[in-house]
């Protein structure tokens, strides 16, 4: 599949802490294609970060290990590659927005020296060019008065021209892939919706593809093609984005969708899932969602739902599967 | 009267050409700073000792007997019992070429009697009343009582100041960089660091062999031992005994020792409501230490054992009656004077650090007197704590103190054994005045046998418990001729190189 | 700025003069010095003399007062030993005890911060477990304990280097390591602790996502960050190391003010311990005060342009 | 379990609900995790009961001076540690000698720790001018040196255990009011001290039973940090002669005592200098151990 | 029906004065800067508007946890404003106030049996034997269970810690809560729980809720009447239905057209505003809102913009809709909104 440019397969990661092993991600799968926007959602502690660190090769050294999987990317493979290899592809390749604009920035150098950072490090400018690229940069994703911000603190801007300079930071490069990792969660709706539209703009410019996580179920309506709604380290379902609202078929997708309060007469109750996420430490065997659901039956608690393909939509649940033999 | 002093000991070193080495400077390792360089102003041992290398007395003590010897005065008599004349060498001049004469003594002894100038030697010269220049080389003072111990005043504490000088610079730069008559020139002084002299070429008793002498301050002991183990100094005193056998085994190093004019003692407080008001108990405390395994054991037998209130260095010193130790004799007395022994408990003051092994000495004591049943509660102070609780009568019933110089009976009895006087802390009635009879006589055999029946006395009483001459011992490098002295000083002129 | 250094200033003052008065009522409680400076035989008249003269034995109050006045004017009275300016006495050791105290400190920095850096990168290596221990150990070590030991060594046994007495930069060398010794284990662990937190950071992640190589992101992102609380450390540790000063400078004979400053305290030479103590208050305050402007300096949160 | 009811979030509860341990197990298991801490630990518990009976387990009467065994090398005649300087045992005195170190690290920390707190919490919690008046007090106390303020205040007020004591009491308390009052002064902004209010406590109640109990954890921490700098500056200022007074066994007096023999007998200094070290090193194992374990976030003061 | 007024907040007004470290000089925050509302018996009132505008300030000056600079606080006919200390106690068992962050609201070293017994204990409510069978019947209410009353905040899970919250605020049996963003620091799955809990308590209590949110899609669900903040003022005041059907103030609108829409077949015409959010302690001058406003006029810089009623209760501040010159433009902006 030469159109694809990241496959992650069967991705599982473990962090020590202490003596403990916690194991966030068990087996991931999925894959971007050039030009796509692929959402990922999921509750908070469900591992998304945890990928896409992984995928950047940023996972704490000493204390997270990848057990298995493999990360493809335009045809090569992260999994055990080497930091000094790895160096050449951040910020260049692929590059990353964080969710928190605010301490995402270093506070003691200057926009300016932030943003040549990339530049200094994958191409060979001269000074002066760097400074024209970052300003070129900075003008593109809406910063007035590019050439004084340049020589100003991270603490002298507002949390969405921080986010904006962030972008930036990202873009330089010239990405193939870019991560962005709830870039909008700490912001707030009026500065979301520019943030947002920014991204697509961007990203229509720049023909990358583009892995946004969030939580939020209208920011992936909004912005994604595809989705994959991760659970508890696992991926439960992946669908194109109209397919998965339309006809979502793993219970915890539809818990969620249903659960929207547009999708709620007013005043009423809201469909609610019950219970809460379970922690890493808390799994056991049996479907990960079997303790929330409400079609759940005794099979569910014992074995892990295999993955079905329905065309292009992927989901993990024994309902599908019981669908042909059982009846629910 | 006497001529020029060169008493057998001191080698005055102009012949010291002989050494081949030619090494002619000197540095002393010394516990501490000068207070001041000013003559006749702070009472201390540690200013008194450098700054005689730069000022001359007008009477000296012989370095071994500690007998008077003429020095800027070669003659001093009474002329009547209120009035002393002296008479003064000729030809001296002062470092700064002013000539030394009558006016200069006259100033030096105004100086000290000025409150203005805050000398601490003042009250002891409270009575001198006037001095009056007869003529360039003679001088009278005129004292307001019987003043028999002025001798003394004159040895100990005055030094001779070039009055030009002082006048013209004012005393507060007279006071670091002084001018004397003296073997030494100053030459720089850093505070808490060091001072620096040079060789005085033209000194009246002839050019010193030791051409630049520096004390380097150094207070603690182990940091003088290790520069003089280095070589940085050439020698330094106060040697604490158990070292004494480390520098013995030093290449180039030699021990000088000398019994000094300093007393140590074990006051029993009379003062303080308590066993040692009677005199039985005083003597079976007498009977219970053992001064001779103190002096043995702590002290190494650096020391020399006293048996009563003066030292043998002392002038007017007879034998008196050693109560020898006898614990048996020590608990008979107690049982005596209506105390158990094993029921009695008695404080012991003691400062650290301040005589050798003076802490360990009352624990010492402490434990001679437990054999005998008696608990001692031994309370290490401060120095200036220990001072100020003799001083205010705060003592409890021992302590230990010392005293010196002690050459002259009457400073040392007037100022122990007297109800005023709160070293010892002792007070008889009988013993007071006797005392105060013995002190205004002026005629010397008289004087000398009141003083005599006085120790015969106060051991008779238990005054105290005497324990010891203090042993001066000084490190020095091998080749330095250097006698140590009675009287604690370092006259660098007396010195020189083999 | 100016009116925050005023404002600074003024604080200082007025915590100097604080601490000024504490210690004068103190020392006034503490009993009268007097005995130790006259000769032992001086009669009870004299010493009342010699109180007047101080004015020892006016109301305190009235002493205080009277103290104040002078002191701010810079007067602390004459040494009661000596008779010279108090003031001028203190100032003279100064240099000597900030020759002590500043090389300490350089070394204490030379050492530590490439220590606390390296032991941060490599985390949880031998290397660094092995540094760690050693500035626990470092810490727990008495200077006055590692002086002896230090003298024990070089001077009594292996008779390299003295072990004590001012001067030149061979006697400096074992003052300064003993003196420098809790600040070298103090200074890397805390290198190491901000190192770690700032390795922790999400602005370094943001610097590693933009490929920064790791030496690079160590030594100009990292440390950058981490210098700002050092900097707060390091000044105030300059207070610690003056006071530490006096411990070394008794140990090694070293003629500076906390040398001075214990022996007018044993001499009771009051009007210098009031002196040292106004020179080690002002210098304290001042050096905080440095610390505080330098922090704002290099913390561009809090800069003004 | 897992075939309970799946609906009921009972379900997860239990499977996940903590074990309660009692909180002495929970700190002994811990502590066995952390060898460090361990050491520390035991270093403690050994000093304390060395304190407790130690004049019961020296093998010489520590006082006792028997002047034809004096400056004994280790191991001679029964002496472990050698003799000092009137024939007393070394190892004797050193055993009685943790008593004072024990009595000052925890008497000061106590005091200073219960002043300090008091203050700290009153300049927290009232504010206005009686916390710029305490703050100005700090600020004073702080702008000497810790120790040299020990040495002045000793030298000043004389000589003892007491006064040693209350001398470090004296610099020490300031520490304690700083953190605390920060302390105050964050919790004072918490949720959950606002919830208080929305409740209707009353100002008093919410110091005594709401900001009180979460100062405990702090509190612990730094007396616990504390306490090896009282034990070390009280060696320290015995050592220039103004602490503890001999014939007291006392380490930093053992140490002044011994200085005058390091060039002829080392063990004089070595040991009751070693027992420092030793101290120190366990006080501030176990203190950084309690402060990682208790409050991970208030590392580096 | 016409229900009675239970609160009323008369030209409300915060100030913070904060140092801003030693270098710069003090600022003057306004948080809340002339507010003036009123809240029904049995609605639930909503406050909405970005972060930093004020409404958690609000909350919080109404029940007096901090005291406000100026303005009147009008409960249940009584003023507050000015109670000290003590005698606000009394009050705080008619009001109470549920706060967002579920991990810092609970005392981690209280049980929550002390937790909810506090309330009891300090207005004295109910027989102290019944007090323990109350808090059992709360906690059953809230989803909870008696074995968890031994517990420690920290062995919760963040929307338990919530019911726990919301059990404090109940279980006086107040008149009025104030539920401070009460559901967005929850996971989205266990937010719609806690709404429905809030949805059944106030049924079954006939509580009054001041409910602050910033999401407006939850504001649209629960709430009967919204007013929206802009840097410590508020723009607009309307029914829930009514705003989002027909929002006038420029703000309100770009508001509600940037919520992310539900299904990604949904278009939506945006408005996208430009800018950030101006510093409330450096609010601009006129109609605060100019800066970032598509509409802004002239006048909009100068001129504070006065409160124009629509229809019922439907009141905005813009100068938009009062009578002045620009006529053009305004219809231009009415007509494309
Ligand atoms: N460095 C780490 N050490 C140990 N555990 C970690 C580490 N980083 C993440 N985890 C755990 O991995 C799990 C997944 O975390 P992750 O940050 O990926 O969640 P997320 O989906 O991004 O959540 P959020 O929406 O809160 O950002 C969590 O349970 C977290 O506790
Ligand atoms: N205690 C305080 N001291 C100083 N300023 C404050 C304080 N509390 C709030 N502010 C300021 O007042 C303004 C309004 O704050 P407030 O918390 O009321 O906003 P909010 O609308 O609740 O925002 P959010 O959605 O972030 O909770 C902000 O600029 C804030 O910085
Ligand atoms: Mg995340
Ligand atoms: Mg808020």
């Amino acid at each position: 599949m030469s159109d694809t440019i990241l496959k992650v397969k069967d991705l599982k990661i473990q962090f020590k802490t202490g003596k403990k092993t916690v194991q966030p991600i068990r087996g991931v799968d999925f894959s971007i294609k050039k030009g796509e926007t692929l959402g990922v959602v999921g509750e908070s502690g469900s591992g998304k970060s945890v990928t896409s660190l992984a995928v950047m090769g940023l996972l704490p050294e000493k204390t997270s290990e990848i057990i298995s999987g493999e990360i493809v990317f335009d045809g090569k493979d992260l999994t055990n590659l080497k930091e000094k290899h790895f160096r050449k592809l951040r910020g260049n390749d692929i590059s990353m927005i964080f969710q928190e604009p605010m301490t995402s920035l270093n506070p003691v150098f200057t926009i300016g020296e932030q943003l040549s950072e990339p530049l200094k490090q994958h191409k060979k400018m001269s000074k002066k060019e760097i400074e024209t690229a970052i300003i070129a940069v900075l003008t593109q994703v809406g910063i007035p008065r590019a050439e004084q911000i340049i020589h100003e603190y991270p603490h002298q801007l507002s949390g969405g021209m921080r986010q904006r300079v962030m972008i930036s930071l990202a873009l330089l490069g010239q990405p193939k892939l870019m991560i962005a990792d709830e870039p909008t969660t700490a912001l707030d709706v009026t500065i979301q919706a520019q943030i947002l539209k920014l991204m697509k703009d961007i990203k229509k410019q720049h023909d990358m593809s583009l892995l946004l996580i969030t939580h939020d179920l209208g920011v992936v309506a909004e912005m994604c093609d595809r989705v994959v709604v991760m659970y508890a380290g696992e991926i439960v379902e992946v669908a194109e984005v109209k397919e998965l609202f339309d006809n979502p078929l793993h219970p915890y997708t539809r818990g969620l969708i249903e659960s929207l309060p547009s999708k709620n007469t007013r005043k009423n109750r809201l469909y609610s899932i019950k219970g809460q996420v379970p922690k890493p430490n808390e799994i056991t065997k049996g479907c990960i969602f079997a303790n929330r659901c409400p079609f759940a039956f005794s099979k569910c608690f014992e074995e892990t739902p295999p993955v079905q393909h329905t065309g292009n939509h992927m989901s993990k649940c024994w309902l599908q599967d019981s669908n042909k033999d059982e009846v629910s | 009267g006497c001529t020029e002093g060169t008493s057998g000991q001191d080698e005055p070193s102009s012949d010291g050409n002989n050494d081949q080495k030619a090494k002619d400077s000197l540095v002393i390792g010394f516990e501490a700073d000068a207070g001041t360089l000013i003559a006749n102003l702070d009472v201390n041992y540690t200013t008194d000792t450098q700054i005689r290398n730069i000022y001359d007395s007008l009477i000296e003590r012989d370095g071994q007997t500690g007998e008077y010897i003429p020095s800027l005065a070669t003659d001093w008599e009474n002329v009547d019992e209120l009035t002393w004349r002296l008479t003064l060498k000729e030809g001296v001049k002062f470092h700064n070429g002013a000539d030394f004469n009558a006016e200069s003594v006259k100033f030096s002894i105004d100086y000290i009697l000025d409150e203005a100038n805050q000398s601490f030697y003042r009250s002891r010269w409270a009575n001198v009343e006037e001095v009056k220049v007869l003529s360039p080389t003679e001088v009278e003072i005129k004292t307001s009582v019987p003043f028999p111990s002025l001798v003394q005043r004159i040895t100990e504490d005055l030094l001779i100041m070039e009055p030009g000088y002082v006048e013209e610079v004012g005393t507060d730069v007279a006071a670091k960089e002084p001018v004397g008559t003296g073997a030494y020139k100053f030459v720089e002084w850093s505070r808490d660091n060091f001072l620096k002299l040079e060789a005085n070429e033209d000194y009246w008793q002839g050019e010193p062999a030791i051409k630049e002498v520096e004390f380097r301050y150094i207070p603690e002991f182990s940091s003088r031992m290790s520069a003089f183990l280095g070589g940085e100094i050439d020698f330094f005193k106060n040697i604490p005994v158990d070292s004494v056998a480390e520098i013995k085994n030093t290449d180039n190093a030699k021990i000088g020792e000398v019994s000094s004019a300093r007393i140590n003692y074990l006051a029993l407080n009379t003062f303080h409501d308590g066993p040692l008001q009677d005199v039985n108990v005083r003597k079976a405390l007498n009977y219970a230490v053992n001064v001779d395994e103190l002096l043995e054991s702590i002290l190494n037998g650096y020391g020399t054992k006293m048996t009563g209130p003066l030292a043998v260095i002392n002038s007017s010193y007879v034998e008196t009656d050693d109560y020898g130790y006898d614990p048996d004799k020590a608990v008979e007395l107690l049982e005596e004077a209506g105390y158990d022994p094993e029921e009695l408990t008695l404080t012991l003051d003691t400062p650290n650090g301040r005589y050798p092994m003076d802490s360990q000495v009352a624990q010492g004591i402490a434990s001679q007197l437990q054999k005998i049943g008696v608990q001692v509660d031994v309370k290490v102070n401060e120095w200036g704590n220990h001072l100020e609780k003799i001083q205010n009568r705060e003592m409890g019933d021992m302590y230990i103190l010392g005293w010196g110089p002690a050459f002259d009976p009457q400073s040392t009895i007037e100022n122990l054994f007297t109800e005023g006087a709160p070293y010892s802390s002792f007070y008889d009635e009988k013993i007071e005045a006797k005392i105060q009879e013995t002190n205004a006589i002026f005629n010397e055999e008289d004087r000398f046998e009141g003083y005599a029946e006085l120790q015969h006395d106060l051991v008779e009483q238990s005054a105290w418990v005497p324990l010891w001459q203090q042993a001066d011992l000084y490190a020095i490098k091998e080749d330095l001729n250097f006698e140590p002295r009675v009287d604690e000083k370092m006259q660098v002129f007396e010195m020189s190189w083999k | 700025m100016l009116d925050f250094i005023i404002k600074r200033f003024f604080q200082v003052i007025v915590v100097v003069l604080l601490a000024l008065t504490v210690v004068f009522f103190l020392i006034r409680i503490s009993g009268d010095p007097t005995t130790l400076f006259l000769p032992p035989d001086a009669p009870k008249d004299q010493i009342e003399e010699y109180k007047e003269l101080l004015g020892y034995n006016r109301p305190l109050i009235v002493q205080y007062g009277d103290f104040m006045f002078h002191a701010v004017q810079g007067d602390f009275g004459e040494s009661l030993r000596s008779q010279e300016d108090a003031l001028g006495i203190v100032l003279s050791r100064i240099p000597a005890t900030f020759q002590l105290a500043i090389s300490a400190l350089l070394i204490a920095l030379i050492i530590a911060i490439p220590l606390g850096v390296l032991s941060a990168y490599k985390r949880n290596t031998v290397f660094d477990k092995v540094g760690v221990a050693l500035t626990i150990v470092g810490q727990a070590i008495p200077s006055f304990w590692l002086g002896l030991i230090l003298i024990y060594f070089f001077a009594a046994q292996l008779k390299i280097l003295p072990s004590g007495g001012g001067g030149t930069a061979i006697h400096l060398i074992l003052p300064t390591l003993t003196l420098a010794a809790y600040s070298v284990a103090r200074f890397t662990r805390f290198t190491r602790s901000a190192m770690l937190d700032v390795l922790r950071k999400d602005y370094i992640r943001t610097s590693k996502a933009s490929g920064v190589p790791t030496f690079r992101l160590i030594m100009r992102y990292a440390l950058r960050n981490s210098l700002i609380p050092i900097i707060t450390l390091v000044a105030l540790d300059l207070g610690v190391l003056l006071g530490g000063a006096v411990i070394t400078e008794v140990v090694f004979s070293w003629p500076g003010v906390g040398r001075l400053l214990m022996q007018s305290l044993m001499n009771r030479d009051f009007p210098i311990v009031l002196a040292g103590v106004f020179i080690i208050a002002l210098i304290y305050a001042l050096v905080n005060f440095i610390a505080d402007v330098l922090y704002a300096y290099v913390n561009p949160q809090i800069r003004v342009k | 379990m897992s075939s309970s009811l799946p609906q009921n979030e009972q379900a997860l509860e239990n499977r996940v609900k903590p074990k309660r341990k009692s909180a002495i197990a929970t700190f002994f298991s811990n502590l066995s995790r952390s060898w460090t801490g361990l050491i520390g630990f035991i270093i403690i518990m050994t000093l304390i009961v060395i304190s407790l009976i130690g004049q019961w387990i020296t093998p010489f009467d520590p006082y006792f001076a028997e002047f034809s065994k004096k400056l004994l090398p280790p191991m001679t005649e029964g002496h472990l540690l050698g003799t000092d300087q009137l024939g007393r045992d070394i190892f004797s005195r050193i055993i009685l000698g943790a008593r004072v170190s024990v009595i000052i690290g925890l008497a000061t920390a106590l005091i200073a720790g219960l002043i300090g707190t008091i203050i700290g919490i009153i300049a927290g919690f009232f504010r206005g001018w009686i916390d710029i008046i305490l703050m100005r007090i700090v600020d004073v106390t702080l702008s000497f040196p810790f120790i040299l303020l020990v040495l002045v205040i000793n030298a000043i007020i004389g000589a003892g255990l007491r006064n040693i004591i209350i001398s470090l009491a004296v610099g020490g308390w300031v520490i304690f009011a700083r953190v605390i009052r920060s302390e105050v002064l964050a919790l004072r902004e918490k949720e959950f001290i606002t919830a208080c209010i929305a409740t209707g406590v009353s100002r008093f109640e919410i110091l005594i039973k709401h900001i009180v109990p979460n100062l405990f954890t702090p509190i612990i921490i730094l007396a616990s940090l504390q306490i090896g700098t009282y034990i070390i500056a009280e060696a320290s200022i015995s050592f220039l002669g103004f602490g503890v007074a001999p014939p007291t066994p006392a380490w930093g007096n053992m140490l002044n005592e011994g200085k005058d023999y390091i060039f002829s007998s080392w063990w004089l200094i070595t040991f009751p200098g070693l027992a420092i070290v030793i101290t120190a090193l366990g006080v501030n194992l176990f203190g950084d151990w309690l402060r990682d374990t208790l409050d991970p976030e208030l590392k580096g003061e | 029906m016409e229900a009675k007024t239970l609160l009323e907040i008369k030209n409300l007004k915060k100030y913070f004065e904060i140092s801003q470290g030693m270098f710069k000089e003090k600022i003057n925050v306004r948080a809340v800067d002339d507010i003036s509302f009123s809240v029904r018996e049995g609605e639930t009132f909503a406050l909405v508007g970005e972060s930093g505008c004020g409404k958690s300030t609000t909350g919080r000056t109404i029940l007096r946890l901090t005291d406000p600079t100026d303005g009147q606080i009008v409960f249940k006919g009584k003023n507050i404003e000015k109670l000290p200390y003590n005698q606000m106690r009394a009050l705080r068992n008619r009001m109470q106030m549920v706060f967002q962050d579920p991990y810092a609201s609970l005392n981690p070293k209280k049980t929550i049996r002390q937790i909810l017994m506090e309330p009891l204990r300090v207005h004295n409510k109910f027989p102290r034997e019944e007090r323990l069978e109350k808090i059992n019947n709360m906690l059953k209410i809230v989803g909870l269970s008696e074995e968890h009353l031994d517990r420690y905040p920290h062995e919760f899970s963040g929307g338990q810690r919530q019911r726990i919250g919301i059990a404090r605020a109940v279980i006086l049996q107040p008149d009025f809560i104030i539920a401070d963003e009460p559901v967005s620091a929850l996971d989205v799955s266990v937010q719609s729980q806690v709404i429905n809990l809030m949805l059944d308590l106030q049924e079954e209590f006939g509580l009054t809720y001041l409910f602050i949110s910033h999401d407006l899609s939850v504001i649209e669900h629960m709430t009967d009447r919204v007013a929206v903040m802009y840097l410590g003022k508020i723009v607009e005041v309307a029914d829930t239905e009514e705003l989002f059907a027909n929002p006038r103030h420029p703000y309100t609108q770009a508001l509600i057209s940037a919520v992310p829409i539900s299904h990604p077949d949904e278009e939506k015409e945006r408005i996208i505003l430009t800018g950030d959010v101006p510093s409330p302690a450096n609010p601009p001058s006129g109609c605060s809102f100019h800066t970032r406003c598509p509409f802004a006029m002239d006048i909009c810089r100068k001129v504070e913009p006065v409160s124009k009623e629509f229809s019922n209760g439907h009141k905005a501040n813009c100068h938009l809709y009062t009578d002045s010159e620009n006529k053009e433009e305004k219809e231009y902006a009415i007509n494309h909104s």
